[in-house]
């Protein structure tokens, strides 16, 4: 039953307990909308037809609601969205009050990805693991400007404030992949702002994590190699935007995924290139700084080396400008691992 | 016809005349006020200090509105106005303050009262804060006060 | 077309009565119920700071503290004192329009014009003083003597409320002259046409009256 | 009125006939500058209605990009920048430049001193201003618009709104400035119904769209100057960054939304109530029965103004809002959607018992009702706490939104347009392509949004450029309705402007209404009526056969 009204309703699959308990409350309201939208469209109709003009100047009686009536129309629709607002009222505390054995995991947002970390696990960039059947708190932040973490599945969604911490927790009941949305508009790439929330099975679970804290000391390295002191992306990356095109770079290079003179930028940060000679290269900030300050040291395979080299033509800010927005064009694709650690503050 | 006689009641008020004397023994009250919310302000008393000071303007606002702009002679719908966007300041005033106060205390602004989150950078003049520079990172915590941005 | 709408114009002592009216009264009454509706936006219009100032006030109460402490009670006092003053002389403007007495009307706005420009000298001087020691707003702030979270807002707050005040201060003389050169070049305030007076005074009024709430509000917390 | 006035109308016939001409206002001054610098309420009004006009099809035509934008997953006709822009500006147009002057400037400004029996409105000059206010800040916000237009949204949330590159300064200073132009309409409204009603218009005898305009305006007044100070704040906030909301600085980008929609949630409602007043008396007129409930109608909406202004913080529900004030607002949000019900249902009631005749505006009446109950509804459904955590800023709240302001709002300002065209211009449309066009819009219009019912039910956020594949099949069906939709309008447009020119003459009342307004000549005269102040004895819309009159209450 409940089933074929989600279908019928478009609902995606309800993989929480939370879904659980709001797809019953979500067919109550939407049913009784459905029934007295109906309701008072049919009844106008009917009225049309029964008491249609007969006469140009016809008149009519003086009809005056009595108080009973003028109770009823009050007294109905209140009773039913007092009765609304109670259950969801309960449901909404419910959700932002998470429960004390939660595990907390660390979202945090940043234009245009999401980024994971674990008190003391792994991080992760746009993939999220977290296990079936037990309860996870997630305390969301922000890096630049407001971004909201959607999971339908869940029909969870928190909004990412800058500098500071929200929270909402859920219990996913079945182990499988689900789509994390950005829900606030936070910018050229919002709409592709998405992640993935892995459920595992809670065995599947704890190897994992395993397997991640292995590596840890490796990422740990990656990190304090990170810039420390670099700007807010956000303008950097606008910048970057801006100089890309003043510096000439967007007449070889497209941003939209086709191919032109030059590789598209779309996706081209983190992507393993094909060199002429043959070797593979990941494209990191390195890379993408040396690409414009001697461009013949790497050819990518089907590329002529045209491009003009921009030593002394950009300066160091501006390379980092360019290679920040080059970095914001990555397409969502999963990676796992390292990532630069952020240094949370435990929040109780 | 209620107009007519909303109207003429109205102008009637407005003409009764008083002498100027009123006018100058609130100007007095006020300067009164005055000194004493200066001195009571000046003590900083620690807890119903700001209570007190608005307590004692809005004693002195009362004071313009009911006499300066003659409120006290006008009628009903003007009244009803100023009472009515009194009242929408008070709201629009409480009910973001109980926001703050009641949320999550994460979700306030770091360092202040409501937060359990470390100050952000002060008076920097860039943002230096890793995280939006809502959140001081440790490696800044310890640093000077940072020179003035101009 | 013809149907002009002069609230109080026209021959000595006695206010035109446009068309679409249905008495002098009511004119009248239409005036100043448009100026209270008038001054209730610009209420809420501060409201909007007022609330920016409570919420963050409520966060930040030390940076409040220090904030307030810093800056010049001695003239800020004077200033209030000042504008209460000037808000005496508007209201006896008023009383002396409604006895026709023309030139008491234009002394006493000249009076109050004077004051606001006395008012608007001590901010000015106080403003500088901002300036040069750097307690200003946000990305400006510059004080290192005081370091506080929160502590740019405050001066974000202070500088915006006063702005805004003086801003309204400025919009406020303006009317006042015109009221003033009426009086003193035509003259023509008296028992029945005392509208514009009035209601510049009313105007004058709220300045000093959002200046009463802030000046314990920035000063004295 | 003095008491001797009124000894002078006291014999006065409502509208006794004046042979000796007088020149509608419409001929009378046919001059550029008779236009321009005028102060006659209908023709200010008629110049809103064509800059109304003109701003509803630059919306809509940045919302038909928008359509076809989505009707692939991926570019399709523009980048993302583009797309954010158009967005942007479709929402900002249609609310600021359309919406909110739509019925209370045009139809407003127009009826309500005939309705009052007055021959203008309290401050003319004001009124003229107030047109002028609005294009000067339609001028500064398209200027803006056209240098890059900005990217933040209709709600320019910080800090995204100060830290953009786009052009923010100029388009939210219009807007400020449009402000100003929303604020001089209310308050001279509000002083036209208190002090220009005709001898026997009491409060309780004030046609409903007078109640209705009065409790916007109220709204209007109370409402604008915060947005206006908040606008002023971003303004400043983009250009010289003072750090009001900036997080970095302790700033709180949770109040500015308090701010923000402190306006912008009793905004909806000066979009919405108009569009009921225009409702009461279509509904009256057309089925030729007295309101049922006038008093119900009347006071409800002075309590949706009032009560509307509590109700903000249901935007806020997932923004980091405490849950303490996430439960005031969800209570205080369900208060409102009765009041709502109580009007629905009475008009509802007007039709039972009364001569229907189902012409142009009464189908748009149906339209209406439907698109109340069902926007309406899903709004409280939206106000249900638990599940806007799932809907907020989904494809369910834009088309939520969409349903009250194009369904219901768009629905009673064509009806109004029908409804008053003999008034305002003294000519007939044609009828058969009136309910054609009718049928189609309201057709177009469930086509194009019922299926955003579903795309955020399905998980769609809102503001997507791009979308997951799964999402296309509901947004073709979207885009296809918008086109019907598109149809519509064209339709109506040519065959109004066709009857403006060759429609045949209306006559005084076309509808034989007994509203106030039609008590004048159709086109009225310059100063609405010739002659003495006419006086109103009976109460609006009163139909009953003298013979009956004594029927009491039933029901
Ligand atoms: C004209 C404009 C208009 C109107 C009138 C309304 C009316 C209402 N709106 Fe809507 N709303 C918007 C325009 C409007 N809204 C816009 C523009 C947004 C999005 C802004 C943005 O983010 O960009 C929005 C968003 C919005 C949200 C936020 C969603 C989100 O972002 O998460 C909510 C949540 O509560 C909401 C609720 C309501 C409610 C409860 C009403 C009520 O007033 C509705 C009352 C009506 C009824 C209730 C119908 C009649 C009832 C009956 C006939 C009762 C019969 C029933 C029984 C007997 C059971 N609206
Ligand atoms: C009164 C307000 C109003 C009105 C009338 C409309 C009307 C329409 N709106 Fe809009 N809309 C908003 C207010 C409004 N909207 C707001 C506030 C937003 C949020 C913005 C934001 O997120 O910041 C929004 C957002 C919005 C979106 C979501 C964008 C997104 O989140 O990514 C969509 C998508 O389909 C949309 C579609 C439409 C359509 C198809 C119409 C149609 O009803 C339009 C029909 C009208 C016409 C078609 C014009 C008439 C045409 C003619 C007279 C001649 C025809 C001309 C040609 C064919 C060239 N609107
Ligand atoms: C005249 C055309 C041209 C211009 C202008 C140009 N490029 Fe290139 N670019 C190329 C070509 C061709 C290649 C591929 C051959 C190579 O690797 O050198 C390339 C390669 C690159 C690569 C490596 C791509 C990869 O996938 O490995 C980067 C990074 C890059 N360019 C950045 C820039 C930047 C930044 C600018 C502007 C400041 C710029 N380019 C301007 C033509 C151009
Ligand atoms: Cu991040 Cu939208
Ligand atoms: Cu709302």
């Amino acid at each position: 039953m409940s089933e074929l009204l989600n279908n019928l309703l478009f609902l995606p699959e309800s993989a929480s307990t939370f879904a659980e308990r709001v797809d019953l409350l979500h067919h109550f309201v939407v049913g009784t909308t459905m029934v007295m939208s109906t309701g008072v469209g049919l009844a106008a109709l009917f009225m049309f037809f029964r008491y249609r003009r007969r006469l140009p100047a016809q008149a009519t009686e003086y009809v005056v609601p009595t108080l009973k009536t003028e109770f009823l129309f009050v007294s109905v629709p209140l009773v039913f969205f007092l009765a609304w607002f109670g259950i969801g009222f309960r449901d909404f505390t419910w959700v932002t009050t998470p429960p004390k054995d939660a595990m907390d995991v660390y979202v945090m947002g940043k234009q245009w990805m999401w980024k994971f970390s674990y008190p003391e696990g792994p991080n992760g960039v746009n993939v999220m693991h977290v296990p079936a059947n037990r309860p996870v708190r997630l305390l969301i932040t922000s890096r630049d400007v407001l971004h909201s973490f959607y999971v339908p599945a869940f029909r969870i969604k928190m909004d990412a404030l800058p500098g500071r911490y929200t929270q909402i927790w859920f219990e996913a009941t079945k182990p499988g992949t689900y789509q994390v949305l950005c829900t606030e508009y936070c910018g050229l790439s919002h709409s592709k702002m998405l992640a993935e929330v892995v459920v595992l099975p809670e065995e599947e679970y704890e190897d994992w994590i395993k397997e991640q804290r292995r590596g840890r000391l490796q990422d740990r390295q990656d990190a304090l190699a990170d810039t420390s002191l670099v700007p807010p992306v956000a303008r950097m990356v606008e910048q970057g935007q801006v100089l890309a095109g003043t510096q000439g770079c967007l007449k070889c290079h497209s941003v939209d995924g086709s191919a032109h003179i030059g590789p598209t930028f779309l996706g081209m940060y983190d992507r393993v290139e094909k060199l002429d000679d043959g070797q593979d290269i990941r494209v990191d900030e390195a890379y993408i700084t040396q690409s414009m300050m001697d461009p013949g040291a790497h050819l990518v395979a089907g590329y002529q080396n045209v491009m003009p080299t921009y030593q002394g033509k950009l300066q160091g800010p501006e390379t980092a400008a360019i290679v920040e927005y080059i970095k914001s064009l990555r397409t969502p694709n999963v990676r796992e691992g390292a990532s630069e650690g952020p240094a949370y503050d435990p929040i109780q | 016809m209620a107009i007519a006689n909303e109207s003429h009641q109205e102008e009637k008020n407005m003409n009764e005349h008083h002498g100027a004397g009123r006018y100058w023994l609130i100007w007095g009250v006020l300067l009164v006020l005055t000194v004493v919310t200066v001195v009571t302000g000046r003590m900083h008393l620690p807890s119903f200090g700001l209570l007190l000071a608005i307590v004692i303007a809005t004693v002195k606002g009362t004071l313009v509105t009911l006499y300066f702009m003659h409120l006290a002679e006008h009628q009903g719908v003007n009244r009803l106005i100023f009472a009515v966007s009194i009242v929408f300041v008070i709201l629009a005033l409480v009910i973001p303050m109980a926001d703050l106060g009641t949320r999550f205390r994460g979700a306030n602004p770091p360092g202040s009262q409501y937060s359990d989150l470390q100050p952000p950078d002060i008076g920097t003049g860039a943002q230096r804060g890793r995280f939006g520079g809502g959140i001081r990172s440790t490696d800044l915590k310890d640093s000077p006060p940072p020179a003035p941005s101009h | 077309m013809q149907s002009s709408a002069h609230t109080a114009d026209g021959a000595a002592n006695t206010p035109r009565l446009a068309m679409h009216f249905a008495s002098l009264e009511v004119q009248n009454h239409a005036a100043r119920l448009g100026m209270w509706l008038f001054l209730a936006t610009e209420i809420l219009l501060f409201a909007g700071l007022f609330v920016c100032y409570g919420c963050y006030r409520f966060l930040f109460p030390e940076a409040w503290a220090a904030g307030s402490r810093s800056l010049d009670l001695t003239m800020g006092t004077v200033n209030t004192v000042v504008l209460i003053t000037s808000s005496l002389t508007a209201a006896l403007a008023v009383h002396h329009a409604k006895h026709g007495e023309n030139k008491k009307v234009g002394v006493m706005l000249a009076l109050t014009l004077l004051m606001a420009v006395a008012f608007l000298v001590i901010k000015y001087f106080e403003y500088s003083h901002k300036f040069h020691v750097g307690t200003l707003p946000g990305r400006y702030y510059s004080y290192p003597d005081i370091q506080l979270p929160g502590i740019s807002l405050y001066f974000t707050v202070y500088f915006c409320s006063t702005a805004l005040h003086g801003l309204h201060v400025l919009i406020g003389m303006g009317v006042l002259t015109v009221a003033m050169i009426r009086a003193f070049r035509k003259g023509d305030f008296g028992p029945k046409n005392y509208t514009m007076v009035e209601l510049g005074s009313m105007y004058w009024h709220l300045v000093d009256l959002v200046w009463i709430f802030l000046f314990p509000m920035l000063y004295l917390v | 009125m003095t008491p001797s006035s009124s000894i002078d109308t006291a014999g006065a016939a409502p509208h006794d006939e004046h042979h000796d001409h007088h020149p509608s206002y419409l001929v009378d001054g046919t001059t550029i500058k008779s236009w321009l610098l005028t102060v006659d309420h209908k023709r200010i009004g008629l110049m809103f209605l064509f800059w109304v006009l003109l701003f509803f099809l630059v919306g809509g035509i940045f919302a038909l990009l928008i359509r076809v934008e989505l009707l692939t997953p991926g570019p399709t006709i523009m980048d993302a920048m583009t797309y954010n822009r158009t967005f942007t500006l479709h929402g900002l147009v249609m609310i600021f430049l359309f919406m909110i002057p739509a019925i209370p400037a045009v139809f407003g400004n127009f009826m309500l001193p005939l309705m009052l029996g007055a021959k203008d409105v309290a401050f003319p000059r004001l009124n003229l201003a107030s047109l002028y206010i609005y294009l000067a800040g339609a001028v500064l916000a398209l200027w803006g618009m056209l240098n890059g237009g900005l990217d933040t949204g209709w709600t320019f949330y910080t800090p995204y709104s100060t830290h953009t590159t786009t052009t923010v300064a100029p388009v939210l200073f219009g807007a400020f400035i449009i402000g100003f132009s929303s604020i001089a309409t209310g308050i001279n409204f509000i002083v036209t119904c208190h002090t220009m009603r005709a001898p026997g218009i009491t409060w309780f005898k004030m046609p409903l769209f007078v109640w209705a305009i009065y409790a916007t305006s109220c709204i209007q007044v109370l409402a604008t100057p915060v947005i206006g100070l908040l606008l002023v704040l971003v303004t400043v906030e983009n250009l010289f960054s003072f750090g009001m909301f900036d997080p970095a600085r302790g700033g709180d980008p949770v109040l500015f939304q308090h701010l923000f929609w402190f306006y912008s949630h009793p905004a909806v409602y000066i979009m919405v109530l108009p569009a009921f007043g225009v409702m009461s008396e279509i509904v009256s007129t057309y089925s030729r029965k007295n309101i049922f409930g006038y008093r119900a109608v009347a006071y409800s909406s002075l309590g949706i103004a009032f009560v509307g202004f509590f109700a903000w913080g249901h935007h806020m529900f997932v923004s980091g809002q405490s849950t303490f004030d996430a439960g005031v607002f969800g209570v205080l949000t369900m208060l409102v959607g009765v009041f709502t019900a109580i009007k629905v249902f009475n008009w509802v009631g007007t039709v039972y018992k009364g001569a229907v005749d189902f012409k142009t505006p009464f189908a748009y009446f149906c339209g209406f009702l439907f698109f109340t109950v069902f926007g309406g509804m899903t709004g409280i459904a939206l106000g249900t706490v638990s599940l806007d955590v799932a809907w907020h800023d989904t494809y369910f709240v834009v088309a939520h939104f969409h349903f009250i302001m194009v369904g219901a709002t768009i629905m009673a300002f064509l009806a109004a347009l029908h409804y008053w065209f003999p008034k305002m211009f003294g000519r007939t449309y044609h009828e058969g392509w009136g309910l054609v066009s009718a049928a189609l819009i309201i057709l177009g219009f469930n086509a194009t949004f019922i299926p955003q019912f579903l795309l955020g039910n399905n998980g769609m956020p809102r503001r997507y450029y791009d979308y997951p594949e799964r999402f296309q099949a509901l947004n073709v069906a979207s885009t296809a309705g918008a086109t019907l939709l598109a149809f519509g309008f064209i339709i109506i447009a040519m065959y109004l402007a066709y009857a403006l020119v060759y429609g045949k003459a209306a006559g005084k009342n076309p509808w034989r209404s007994k509203g106030y307004e039609w008590l004048s000549e159709s086109p009225p005269p310059t100063h609405n009526f010739v002659g003495p102040q006419p006086t109103f004895p009976e109460e609006p819309h009163f139909y009953v056969d003298p013979k009956k009159a004594e029927v009491p209450d039933a029901v």
